[in-house]
């Protein structure tokens, strides 16, 4: 396989500051990004990109495409998490299986920013779009993983009682789902016009402040690896398995919709990353009887460095075999 | 200066809402809370997702010494279920116009 | 009347953001600008237009109709307070109507700074001396309500002893103050070269910085909704008429020392906006008798939020209807 | 080990710089001071301005049994004037080059 | 409820990840610490660098009474060399789940 | 002497915004940056400098003159610590003798970053090494100071036990150097192509987050220039003087080596600068009976604010007086 594609990945700034990062904990460095500027330039990024999808969905328009594409990425989001659950529920209990699945069925926003900020140097272009996408796959995860729990705990006979309009609440308004949406819907009602004034600010930053997310993404990654001893090796190769094979689905959907090389990139990024921030909060109130660690260290420490190391570029190379120019 | 209580939880944040509401309910109104708060749990796991953005939340609250039943019976299902912990202890209040024990 | 410039404001991304921020507050999603970022931004926009104001005052110079104008500004900041402290005491007390007058007299940064940005985007030029009559309208107020306080309490039969040197510390050296009169001072030292080299940080970064700031200022708006029940009606129908009232007189004003289109709606702005940082904090030490929520609130929850979606258009029509191109 | 006594103190930011030079009066000089602390008063308004940009601080200050007389006599009007509230509690410090029973 | 101990220590940052160290030496696994804490010592004197960017850390840590004696053995030390200070008072803990004194 | 380089240099907005933040505590204003933002800027300016120094570093490459202007910079922070220390000794005990001659052994890297600032605004050019030459200058001082105390206490007949992996962590893996050092490999790794993404991050924002930052450290300085108080002539003298001979010896050692204006100006800051983060920080570690307030006031309240005012344009004078065009 032609390498070039992961080594011009791994030598961008985002990937390369990851490292750094990563590198900073195990050299037991005191280097760190004060709380809360992470959460603010994960804001930040959520903004950004948010506003300049829905700048673009205006261009686009919502075609034929546009709804079958959206249609594929709610599938995928409810489709996941149920097949993941039962492959989960092989080794662990109903709870943990539910959690982690829901986990994957849902998705990283920093993945997907990443491959973007990646098509963006590569001038492969990809449709605002995507960012609507984006953003309905954040949530249905968190409402089939509660469904499969009481199913599979009524079955054992324990009885749960749900305040759905918590849960629904935690799923949709959420701060990262109701932010990007807003968001998108904001950079939709002013245009071009709106996108023109924003741009030094979302687009002139965007890739300086995603290098320094990044970076703070590697601190925390690396954090989390110590955890993942007590994860076992089951979880780990699930951890870079199920990715890839989600990955192959969205491909695969993305080729049946003939959608272009760079949608395709994202929607495969969509499917096969997992959530490390919105899931795991709604999961510790909604589900509390499953185990965290579990959870976010095989989200964040695997399948997130995963996906931006080594996923991104083999996704984008199998489009552009698969995908003719 | 007279008797109040003072009770300090430590929980993930994500409860925060939830352990506020108790506290009303159970007749204490004030409190502060102090966030992004760093800890290791009890049994040393890093179970606490305050490395990604839960971070935990300390949550101090001063009430009358009556109001500690119904606090404790509210809180301790709390936290049995999520997590975190609740302490009480004696602390003399300076008498003020807005003090607890004035109300 | 024509709707255009409304919904042209409406459209605009700061203030589209705004309503976002307080939509995220009515459906309770957990959105929020993490703390001390707010306090940040807006030190960053005290920073950005006050230099800026700096540098543009050294090409339009000091000549009479600045002073004209910077003299204006100061009476109406001594003269809104008096007048609007006889109407707040037929129904409040002395504390609380000197309070929120003072409110009233002092002026609101983010107000003048949307107003600006409106101006820019519509390619209406204004002077940087309208920072600096910005800089000279915040502290008056604080002293003329604490004057009449004094008097009517003395009257009263009460006397009260002030800590005049902190008071005029309070006024003259708050944060905001003293960082917009340094920034202005330190931009007209500087002035074009000193503009150039800093100017993709106060320039591109000033009208996104605005945006992310206005959707906290809806968030903390739309939180001191629900305070608005204790104020009553009196108090809701004086933050909206009197703020129009203040701005007609400010326009008259403006017309008759024939100050340019783009000055006159930042004058008008200033009579109308009110002050819900620096005076409330003012108040708090030297009028502790006041009831803060009333001053707050209906300067943050009604004021504010009255003057950046239908004030600035509407000033800005009634301009247009009475100055001649 | 020896007891000492521990100040608590809430109050909004706006008074901090009065409340450091009282307990500064009454003898306390050390303290430390927590800020952006979030709060619901007592009487479940939201008096304070903590969500514009006044924030409310928690000041803990440690000192011996007698500075606690001078530290309430200083302290109850600013409270009483601005608002706040204020607690006394027993420590046991240990001993220590810098700790307050060494003074 | 039962009866637990809390510590507090106050010191600069730097001394952090050593105190973290003793205290879990001394089997006590639980803590919180609040960061970018603001003080002034007990002299007087700004000594502390928090002005830079080294800021003050405010450690609490509940363990049961038994871990207190290794605890103040540990600590002191470190005080001692390092600056700081550290206190211990009683409070009562509601019975939980992940409660101290479940250990 | 030709003033007009003092002049042009205060003029400066970073020199001027730290007049501004001095004057806001002289006057008792309540400004302040609120933390961790300050910790924030840092970074920033650490992660922009090393990635832009790394950047250019491919250009230039690694050449006779890089490779002797690094060795001699090592030099130069070994020599410092020693001499100073024999002087300090005349008048302090060895504890504080040598934290106070390892902090002006190493570097202040905003001294380095506001001449570098200085010399793009006269379109004087420097070249990227001289960052790596900066990421060398700031350990080598802590090692320095810490042999002294142990071989002159040794002396004494008191013996020290050091653990030498804690100090070589904290000398060579401290934030600060960690994140200059990663940041000037990650620029060269990815050479001009990352350099133009990251440009409006790096580059633009650069020169108003220095000015932002040095408000900070206005604010800073001036809290500590009572303390000077206690720290006594000798100590104010030597935070002049040693700066000034520092810079000589490097000019001197710059001549020699036959170094561009530029590349000169930066080496003599670097020699005269003093370290108030990070060699304070590992002074508190490795020789606690050294007395903070003597280190850190003398550093940051005198010889911070004298270079950045005075000593940059009088460096530069020299240099021009000495170098032929
Ligand atoms: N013994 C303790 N003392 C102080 N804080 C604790 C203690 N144990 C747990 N905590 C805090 O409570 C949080 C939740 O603990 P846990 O539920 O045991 O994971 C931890 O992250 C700590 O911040
Ligand atoms: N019972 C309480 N326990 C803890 N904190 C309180 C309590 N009552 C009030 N506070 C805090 O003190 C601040 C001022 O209270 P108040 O003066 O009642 O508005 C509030 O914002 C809270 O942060
Ligand atoms: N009496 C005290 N009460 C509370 N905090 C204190 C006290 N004395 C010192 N501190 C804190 O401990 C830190 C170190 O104190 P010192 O070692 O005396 O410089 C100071 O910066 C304060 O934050
Ligand atoms: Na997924
Ligand atoms: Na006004
Ligand atoms: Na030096």
């Amino acid at each position: 396989m032609d390498a070039s594609l992961i080594i011009s990945n791994i030598l961008n700034p985002p990937v390369l500051f990851f490292f750094l990062g990563m590198t900073a904990v195990f050299v037991k460095s005191d280097l760190e990004i004060p709380p809360p500027a992470p959460k603010l330039l994960s804001l930040y990024l959520l903004f950004a990109i948010g506003f300049k999808g829905g700048v673009e969905l205006v261009k686009s328009g919502i075609t034929q495409e546009v709804v079958f594409t959206l249609l594929a990425a709610v599938l995928m989001a409810c489709f996941v998490p149920i097949y993941t659950f039962f492959i989960l529920k092989l080794k662990l209990d109903v709870y943990d299986a539910a959690a982690i699945a829901a986990t994957y069925g849902s998705i990283s926003a920093v993945t997907f920013i990443t491959a973007s900020a990646f098509l963006n140097e590569l001038g492969i272009p990809f449709d605002g779009y995507m960012i609507a996408a984006l953003a309905l796959m954040e949530s249905p995860a968190i409402i089939v993983g509660l469904i499969l729990v009481n199913l599979f705990t009524v079955e054992q006979g324990k009885s749960r009682e749900v305040a759905w309009s918590e849960v629904l609440r935690d799923a949709f308004l959420n701060s990262s789902v109701f932010l990007l949406v807003g968001s998108v819907l904001i950079g939709f009602l002013t245009g071009e016009h709106g996108g023109k004034v924003l741009e030094p600010f979302t687009q002139g930053l965007f890739y300086g402040i995603l290098t320094f997310f990044l970076l703070d993404m590697g601190l925390v990654a690396a954090k989390r690896i110590k955890d993942l001893q007590k994860t076992g090796f089951f979880l780990i190769s699930f951890a870079i398995l199920i990715p890839i094979l989600n990955a192959a689905i969205g491909l695969a959907i993305a080729k049946f919709l003939g959608i272009s090389q760079g949608n395709a990139l994202l929607f495969a990024v969509l499917c096969a990353s997992a959530s490390y921030i919105a899931v795991p909060a709604a999961m510790r109130l909604t589900v509390p009887e499953a185990n965290p660690s579990l959870y976010v260290s095989t989200a964040l420490a695997v399948t997130f460095p995963f996906n931006i190391i080594v996923g991104i570029p083999v996704y984008l190379y199998v489009i552009k075999l698969f995908w003719s120019q | 200066m007279h008797l109040v209580k003072k009770i300090e939880i430590i929980a993930n944040s994500f409860e925060l809402g939830k352990i506020l509401d108790r506290l009303d309910k159970s007749g204490v109104h004030g409190h502060i809370v102090i966030r992004n708060v760093a800890g290791k749990g009890l049994r040393g796991t890093a179970e606490d997702l305050d490395m990604t953005m839960l971070d935990n939340v300390y949550i101090i609250a001063f009430s009358t010494p009556e109001q500690i039943k119904p606090v404790v019976e509210n809180i301790r299902p709390l936290l049995n279920k999520f997590g975190g912990t609740c302490y009480i202890s004696d602390v003399m209040e300076i008498s003020s116009v807005k003090c607890v024990a004035s109300m």
